[in-house]
């Protein structure tokens, strides 16, 4: 039978410690690039943060780990991608980068409304010696090609092989963990089958308090969010632009502020 | 007969057509793509066997569990141990990539001698002849291990002192040991009972102790919690990532967290909202407002919620009398829930940055904070396994990098129980490197050797029978077989885990309120500071926004 | 020999007057200064990759697309003449044929060879060939500008053959003939490949769906852009002919073809191109008010960034849409060539305008709630390879220019030649 | 994208987006292969030269392209529509019948009337024996002089008429001297007495329209004169008025005495080019 | 014929012979393996029968390869016979204790994912099928390498054209394809990419 392996992820647990974003960069082979920058770095898995818009006492701040949502219907950069270097699994619904059969376009990158695709500016490399500690699973990738998460597939692999090895044909979900969930220190990045009903992040992805970021544009992704607060919640909708950044809060807007 | 112009053209024309029905222009094409998918200068991962293994962190004095991934005898990657007490699984965001920290660029493999290289045979000379003109004072920044030990027994030897580089948490457990008399390296929290947590300032959620501990806490009991059984006041000039996920922010003017303390004191004090008696804070309400910068309503609503939900502790982040004392007036020094006494042992250090008179030499071992400068003009031997730029040492001494040697690791601070667990080694360290200990060994032999230390505390704990070993499953001591199946177990990763703190065994006496704490209250937002950085780190630095790139420190 | 050395008048059309060739190279001079730039820039690129441009992870396109989409709009003259000439059979137009063949040339493999640099891997550029994602208009845009540009190659041979010199070879001249006799085939191929690629280029954004400001419903499966870049290539391809001869004139300072025919080049221009305007206008209604709403985007959180607010809107519309149409149109203004010219700028500046808030404004404006308005600047290897791909034109032109026959179309074209 | 290539699979997306593809491909294919092989086919056929000539005659300008007729005065204008082909040409024989009215007058220029001329500026003479001598006619000789360097056709080579007979190199002017006639070459003269061709023609000198096409009698005296007269446009100063067409004597070995002309264009109107 | 004919025709088949003959030898060079080892001999003399003796799966279903040097240190602990081969194990890899570089003739590279378990206990294959029976030769295969992509030439097989190859020679990409589709089994990127 053939799976939708997704995520929950619970904003109202997350500290945006990062831990997830180093677990997921070790995985995967992400190279450190001394010269990499916030807008072309190589973050599969990037957390990022939005607040309620207030100021002082009444500001929130939420984290907001992003990947790639793996969106299930019209997947935007499935259908653009002239040379079939991307494809939603069959068997997984994972949706599966290919750097070597990417051409580099980025036709894909400007299709994607969650920016989750990242490009390779730089050829990857990594201090003398280090290439030691590159996770054999995961061959790394070359300049000029599109690369994101592949939903820690090495693990998968890992997990098949061993159940073939037991002589059986469905893997156990337990052997597959994706790294960002693995890292989690609060937990709160449940991954499981959301084509099985009992699988507990199913029934979390059908509750309530979960959402979906921009899933009016109809992409189905397979990654959702859930929070108790409302206003985490809105931002399932697009309010660009509306939300003003305020970086830090001034001790005297706080008295304002408080009471 | 000879060759015209138009008989080139039409020879190469034929070459040409011919050329399309030979294998050459389409397996070029094909080649050369492949090519550009295996190009020779991008490294990639050696194949071999991979396997698991299981350790301690040893980059900071918390010892969180770590499963780690080898491939071909070298560490790929490193994950929790979910099974382990202290982590519970987790680990801080730096803990994922320390496993590439043995090939940082800044890797020390050289002896340096005050900026020149040298060699181990000069350092040997130079610390022997300082021994013996004049005392050598030793500086540990993680005590309790087989090392510090033979640290200490040297140090005591020579009749140089022993000091040690106490980590923020501890230090914010000093107060008590001038109140009670017990050493703060005996004392700990007993976060698992609080219903009420207000901290001033400290990074609870964000490197406070073991970063497992008290975020695990926190996501089962407060976490999108409407309402929480933990709850979390996070007093904070900014809003902080513990701020930005407490239950209640209190923004204060910076650093005006002990006037806070003092205030809330105050009112705790006048209204009657606790049972404590003694000396009344001389902050006045309305001065403790005017210093904190919120209304005295809003002090007084604080005081009030704090002990609405018992047993509340407040945590500081360092040294502040004044926090603590609000402890004292919780009634959270000595019950469950507050500040717990986990051991009868536990000595009184000597802080490492109180003055060092007269001093020949300073021994600094590679577990000393980076950042920390020893106040002294004496010859500095410093170990240090990566070289994090400036520092005032006259030695430079290229010590094992991470999972490289084996080491014990002892109870961390602010845990309300004992543990015990050893990191084994895991991959040989270069060839011209040397830990402290190591390098002591070799100047006098009369020194118990690490493994001997840890093979005899091993034995300790086997014959004190007390206490539980937590490997996959947990195993009470009495039921273990030998002291040396014991020892197996720890060296596999398992971690002895002594009898929880009983309530009381201790009493703070608090004479008078203390004096405000002198200058603003150092801020370590984590309480080890690594010569460098994982690479990996630019993740988080760089490559996002997603935390500042701290001064001093390269990834 | 010496004298043969210092001129070219045996390779210039009998009959043609032509500058010295000392004053041609001193024209070219500045323009291969300009190339060899490019060239130096674009070897950058591909030598140390992408990292020499200023495009990132979120502006991933960049100069480069917006240069592409804008020169083969403009480039859409060639097909186009060439199907009302030989489909539409007319024939006054015949003496802008040559320049409209050559100006498409050069405006293709111009657009074809940045894209060759654009792409990180160019290596595998034939995997899109080799394993084509049907479904992708990226793989639509890439067989057609493939397949058109071979078109263009061939249309330029007979052209080229016609050169004195080349002529003088007898199998050379006979091709030349034979060819000639089967341009209107690759007319009606070029045509054919022109309106899909141009559809498929405006296609390229409109299937975006992950991208509000861009995505727009469509008829099957082509979105509305894909019409619409089609209408407005074919309205704006015939004033930048008219241009482009305009500058020839005026810079050679001698009259290449009679008043008509640029008075009929701009009412074809004007009258496409009020059309355009027409569809263009509703189709921005309709995506204002029922395709942005319905995925959860108000329509005001596009232009609430300067520069880019609603100005630009009217701008693209009206200033650079609706007024060039009517100046084209009208007749009093269409006399007077200067009013001509004029407004064909005006239509040209308002294709590049509606190719440029399509590839760059798309990717400032933020879709996720807690983005914020992206700025780029173009590195100067972007800015030199774009010079680069404009100082190539102006030599291929300048050389096509003065060695071939552009204007004056065979004598011989009436004449009855019996080939076999 | 063929079938059976990595995990090809047909859709209705492929069928249709494949076979437009592969329509267009064959098309163009089709289009270049056709052309080439009508191409082969013209030289197959021989036909190539003649086609090559009709397309530089229709590239002459209109005054090089006048009819015969035009030139002997039998008809007022007519411009020649097959391409000097007086053989295949039924206009022909309407006119030939009229009288010659054209003046003749001494051009200073040696014509003799045994001989015929072609466009050109070359004569044909028939020998003994069926066979033709072919030279450069007198305005020729006049304009050129001595020629720097000749390249005259391999003995036993066949000629097509209008095809290039030899070249001639003069102060970096190639000049491409068309033949009047076809046939094979059998004999060649050299410089001392004068370049010329000795062809065998295709058709018997005997035959009335072997040399049909070629100018004789009063047609030649109208001919040169214009000819006389275009090269004193060309050649003249750009200042000085035009002079008429009074017969001014041409000084022998042109291209010397008046090197600052164009002779580019001089030569190729002369010798029928494009 | 005409000259051009002729000449045409001699550039068509300069350009086949070129292609066909000369291409090939350039484009391959041909290594010789560190230590001459002889798969019918090892199976002899030790009565292995079985690949899978050597060539195992590790308990955690990954392929353990081309054994390590220890397994041969078993019996070449000292030198057995007197052949240069075992001089140059022994000497050169078994005593400073280095692994032997094998230059693997199917070797993939590291973006594929090629589980021997799966394919073997799923889809029941046998070693010879895509080794063919090299377990039983006694001489050493010459290990030819391409000099662009790198790959071993068995990857794209010995015919140039790739026409009339045996059923074990050729391991690129299609190649896999063509037997899952013959055994109807449907994986995507995911399932054979790293």
């Amino acid at each position: 039978m053939s799976a939708r392996y997704g995520m929950v992820i619970d904003l109202d647990r997350c500290t945006g410690c990062g831990s997830c974003m180093m677990a997921c960069a070790s995985e995967n082979n992400v190279p450190p690039l001394p010269q990499a920058t916030a807008r072309t770095g190589l973050t599969p898995m990037l957390v990022r943060k939005a607040s309620n818009g207030m100021e002082g006492g009444a500001r929130r701040e939420v984290f907001i780990p992003i990947m790639c949502m793996h969106c299930e219907h019209e997947t935007p950069c499935v259908k653009v991608c002239p040379q079939q270097a991307v494809e939603v699994d069959k068997a997984t619904g994972i949706v599966m980068q290919m750097p070597q059969r990417c051409l580099g376009c980025r036709y894909c990158m400007t299709a994607c409304p969650y920016h989750a695709r990242y490009f390779n500016w730089w050829d990857p490399a990594w201090p003398k010696g280090m290439e030691k500690s590159l996770n054999p699973g995961v061959a790394s990738r070359m300049r000029g090609v599109v690369e994101k998460c592949n939903m820690c597939h090495a693990r998968l692999h890992t997990a098949k092989e061993k159940a073939a090895a037991a002589g059986k044909r469905e893997i156990d979900l337990a052997d597959y963990v994706p790294a960002c969930v693995e890292a989690c220190p609060t937990g709160a990045i449940r991954f499981g089958n959301l084509a099985d009903p009992n699988d507990a992040a199913s029934k979390e992805a059908r509750s309530p308090e979960a959402f979906r970021l921009l899933a009016r544009i109809g992409t189905e992704p397979k990654v959702y969010y859930k929070s108790k607060e409302a206003w985490v919640r809105a931002l399932a909708e697009s309010k660009s632009g509306s939300v003003p950044e305020v970086k830090r809060v001034e001790a005297g807007h706080a008295e304002v502020q408080h009471g | 007969m000879k060759v015209s112009r138009r008989d080139l053209l039409v020879w190469s024309a034929g070459a040409a057509a011919g050329l399309i029905v030979t294998p050459v222009p389409w397996k070029l094409l094909d080649d050369t793509s492949i090519w550009s998918q295996n190009w020779p200068w991008i490294p990639q991962p050696t194949r071999g066997p991979v396997e698991m293994k299981q350790s301690v962190c040893t980059l900071c004095p918390q010892g969180c569990g770590m499963r780690v991934r080898m491939a071909a005898g070298w560490p790929v990657g490193v994950a929790g141990v979910s099974s382990h007490p202290v982590s519970r699984g987790a680990l801080c965001p730096l803990g994922f990539g320390a496993h590439q920290l043995n090939w940082h660029p800044q890797r020390l493999k050289t002896v340096r001698h005050r900026g020149g290289a040298s060699a181990w045979g000069d350092a040997q000379a130079a610390f022997a002849k300082a021994c013996k003109e004049g005392p050598v004072v030793v500086i540990d920044g993680y005590p309790g291990r087989a090392a510090s030990s033979m640290l200490e027994s040297f140090a005591q030897k020579h009749d140089g002192g022993y000091r040690v580089v106490l980590s923020a948490e501890t230090r914010a457990l000093t107060p008590y040991e001038k109140w009670s008399g017990v050493p703060a390296s005996a004392l700990g929290y007993d976060l698992e009972n609080a219903k009420t947590i207000v901290s001033f300032g400290a990074p609870l959620l964000d490197g406070w102790g073991a970063p497992g501990r008290f975020t695990r806490l926190w996501a089962e009991r407060a976490a999108g919690m409407n309402d929480p059984q933990l709850r979390l006041i996070q007093v904070d000039e900014s809003l902080s990532r513990t701020a930005s996920r407490a239950w209640q922010w209190v923004p204060v003017r910076a650093s005006a967290e002990s006037a806070l303390a003092a205030g809330v004191a105050r009112v705790l004090l006048e209204e009657r909202l606790v049972a404590w008696r003694g000396p009344m804070p001389s902050l006045t309400l309305a001065e403790a407002a005017e210093r904190t910068g919120l209304s005295a309503d809003a002090i007084r609503d604080l005081a009030r919620t704090i002990v609405a939900r018992t047993p509340a502790v407040a945590i500081g982040n360092g040294i502040d009398p004044e926090i603590a004392a609000l402890n004292v007036v919780l009634g959270a020094a000595a019950t469950p829930g507050g500040i717990v006494r986990r051991s009868k042992r536990g000595a009184a250090y000597v802080p490492a940055d109180a003055a060092m008179p007269s001093v020949r030499a300073a021994l600094i071992d590679a577990s000393v904070p980076w950042d920390f400068a020893p106040q002294t003009d004496a010859e500095v031997f410093r170990f240090a396994a990566w070289d994090g730029g400036s520092s005032r040492a006259d030695w430079l001494l290229p010590a094992p990098g991470f999972l490289e040697e084996l080491m014990d690791v002892p109870t961390a601070p602010t845990l309300a129980a004992e543990t015990y667990a050893i990191a084994p080694s895991l991959t040989k360290p270069p060839a011209e490197v040397q830990s402290a200990a190591q390098f002591l060994g070799g100047i006098d032999p009369s020194l118990t050797p690490v493994d001997k230390i840890i093979h005899s505390r091993c034995g300790n704990l086997f014959h004190a029978r007390a206490g539980t070993l937590i490997g996959r499953e947990a195993t009470p001591v009495a039921k273990i077989a030998s002291a040396q199946a014991l020892e197996e177990q720890l060296q596999k990763g398992a971690v002895w885990v002594g009898e929880a703190a009983r309530p009381g065994g201790w009493r703070c006496e608090l004479k008078e309120w203390p004096a405000a704490a002198s200058g603003p209250p150092e801020n370590l937002t984590a309480t080890w500071s690594a010569p460098v950085l994982p690479p990996l780190a630019t993740k988080l630095y760089q490559e996002s926004s997603l935390r500042e790139m701290p001064a001093r420190r390269n990834a | 020999m010496a004298s043969a050395a210092l001129t070219d008048s045996r390779w210039i059309t009998r009959g043609e007057e032509r500058t010295s060739l000392s004053r041609f190279l001193l024209w070219l001079a500045p323009w291969t200064v300009l190339l060899a730039l490019g060239a130096y820039a674009a070897g950058l690129c591909l030598y140390f990759g992408l990292n020499q441009t200023n495009m990132d992870n979120r502006f991933a396109f960049g100069l480069w697309i917006f240069l592409d989409l804008g020169i083969i709009a403009l480039g859409a003259g060639a097909f186009f003449t060439g199907f009302l000439v030989y489909i539409l059979k007319r024939a006054e137009l015949r003496p802008i044929l040559n320049t409209a063949v050559v100006v498409g040339f050069i405006c293709y493999s111009g657009a074809v060879g940045i894209l060759g640099i654009d792409v990180g891997q160019p290596l595998r550029f034939w995997f899109t060939f080799w394993h084509p994602n049907t479904h992708s208009m990226l793989t639509e845009v890439t067989f057609c500008i493939t397949c058109y540009l071979l078109v263009l190659c061939l249309e330029y041979i007979p052209i080229l053959l016609r050169n004195r010199q080349l002529r003088k070879l007898p199998s050379f001249l006979v091709f030349e003939h034979q060819l000639h006799k089967l341009v209107p085939v690759l007319a009606g191929v070029g045509t054919l490949l022109s309106f899909f690629h141009q559809g498929s280029l405006g296609g390229l954004y409109g299937v975006l769906r992950g991208r509000p400001f861009a995505f727009r419903q469509g008829f099957f499966i082509w979105p509305s852009t894909f019409f619409l870049f089609i209408l407005s290539a074919i309205a704006t391809g015939p004033s930048f002919l008219m241009l482009v001869t305009a500058t020839v004139e005026k810079v050679t300072g001698r009259r290449l073809v009679p008043q008509e025919v640029f008075r009929r080049l701009g009412f074809i221009s004007g009258s496409l191109l009020a059309i355009y305007v027409a569809a263009k206008s509703i189709d921005t209604l309709i995506w204002l008010n029922v395709t942005s709403p319905s995925v959860g985007f108000a329509p005001w959180q596009y232009y609430i960034y300067k520069p880019f607010g609603t100005p630009i809107l009217f701008v693209e519309i009206v200033l650079l849409g609706l007024v060039p149409a009517f100046l084209l149109t009208y007749r009093k203004t269409a006399m007077r060539r200067g009013w001509l010219l004029s407004a064909a700028v005006l239509a040209c500046a308002g294709v590049l305008l509606n190719r440029f808030v399509l590839t760059v404004q798309t990717l400032a404006v933020p879709t996720l709630p807690f983005d914020e308005f992206l700025q780029y600047t173009p590195s100067w290897q972007e800015v030199a390879s774009f010079g680069g791909v404009i100082a190539y034109g102006v030599i291929i032109y300048s050389l096509s220019y003065r060695y071939l026959p552009m204007f004056a179309p065979s004598k011989g074209e009436n004449t009855n030649v019996s080939g076999d | 994208m063929f079938p059976g290539i990595d995990g090809f699979h047909w859709t209705a997306g492929h069928v249709v987006f494949l076979s437009l593809f592969f329509a267009v491909v064959m098309t163009i294919a089709a289009t270049v292969v056709s052309a080439a092989q009508r191409t082969a086919h013209a030289f197959r056929k021989k036909r190539a030269i003649e086609f090559c000539w009709k397309s530089d005659f229709a590239e002459l300008p209109e005054a090089e392209r006048r009819c015969r007729h035009e030139l002997a005065g039998r008809v007022m204008s007519r411009t020649c529509d097959n391409a000097f082909d007086c053989r295949h040409c039924e206009k022909y024989s309407q006119f030939a019948v009229l009288p010659a009215r054209g003046t003749v007058h001494s051009l200073g220029l040696d014509y003799p009337e045994d001989r015929f001329y072609h466009r050109g500026h070359t004569w044909v003479k028939p020998e003994e024996g069926g066979i033709l001598t072919v030279g450069l006619d007198a305005l020729a000789e006049h304009v050129i002089g001595c020629a720097d360097s000749v390249k005259m056709p391999e003995i036993g080579s066949d000629l097509e008429i209008n095809e290039t007979a030899w070249r001639m190199k003069k102060n970096g002017n190639e000049i491409r001297v068309r033949a009047p006639i076809e046939g094979k070459v059998v004999g060649i003269g050299g410089p001392e007495e004068g370049w010329f061709l000795k062809i065998s023609p295709r058709l018997s000198a005997s035959d009335p329209v072997a040399l049909r096409h070629l100018l004789r009698g009063p047609e030649v005296y109208g001919w040169i004169s214009r000819e006389l007269e275009r090269l004193q446009m060309q050649l003249r100063a750009p200042d000085t008025p035009p002079s008429l067409a009074d017969g001014g004597v041409l000084v022998p070995g042109l291209m010397d005495a008046v090197p600052e002309a164009n002779w580019d264009n001089v030569l190729a109107e002369t010798f029928l080019e494009v | 014929m005409s000259r051009n004919t002729l000449v045409f025709g001699f550039g068509v088949a300069v350009a086949l012979v070129v292609g066909w003959i000369g291409f090939p030898r350039a484009l391959y060079v041909r290594q010789s393996q560190p230590v001459e080892f002889l798969h019918k001999t090892h199976a002899e003399k030790s009565g292995v029968a079985d690949c899978g003796e050597c060539h195992a799966l590790r308990e955690d279903g990954a392929y353990g390869g081309i054994p390590a040097m220890e397994k041969c240190a078993g019996c070449h602990s000292e030198r057995i016979g007197e052949s240069k081969a075992e001089a140059t194990l022994v000497d050169s890899f078994i005593k400073p204790g280095r692994e032997t570089p094998w230059l693997v003739y199917s070797r993939q590279p590291a973006n594929v994912w090629f589980s021997h378990a799966i394919h073997v206990k799923h889809g029941g294959l046998t070693c010879t099928e895509c080794h063919a029976s090299y377990g039983m030769t006694d001489q050493v295969k010459v290990y030819e390498v391409n000099r662009i992509s790198g790959y071993s030439r068995d990857i794209w097989g010995h015919s140039m054209s790739r026409l009339r190859r045996a059923p074990h020679e050729g391991m690129k990409m299609t190649d896999c394809e063509d037997c899952h589709r013959r055994r109807n089994v449907e994986v995507g990127c995911l399932g054979c990419h790293e």
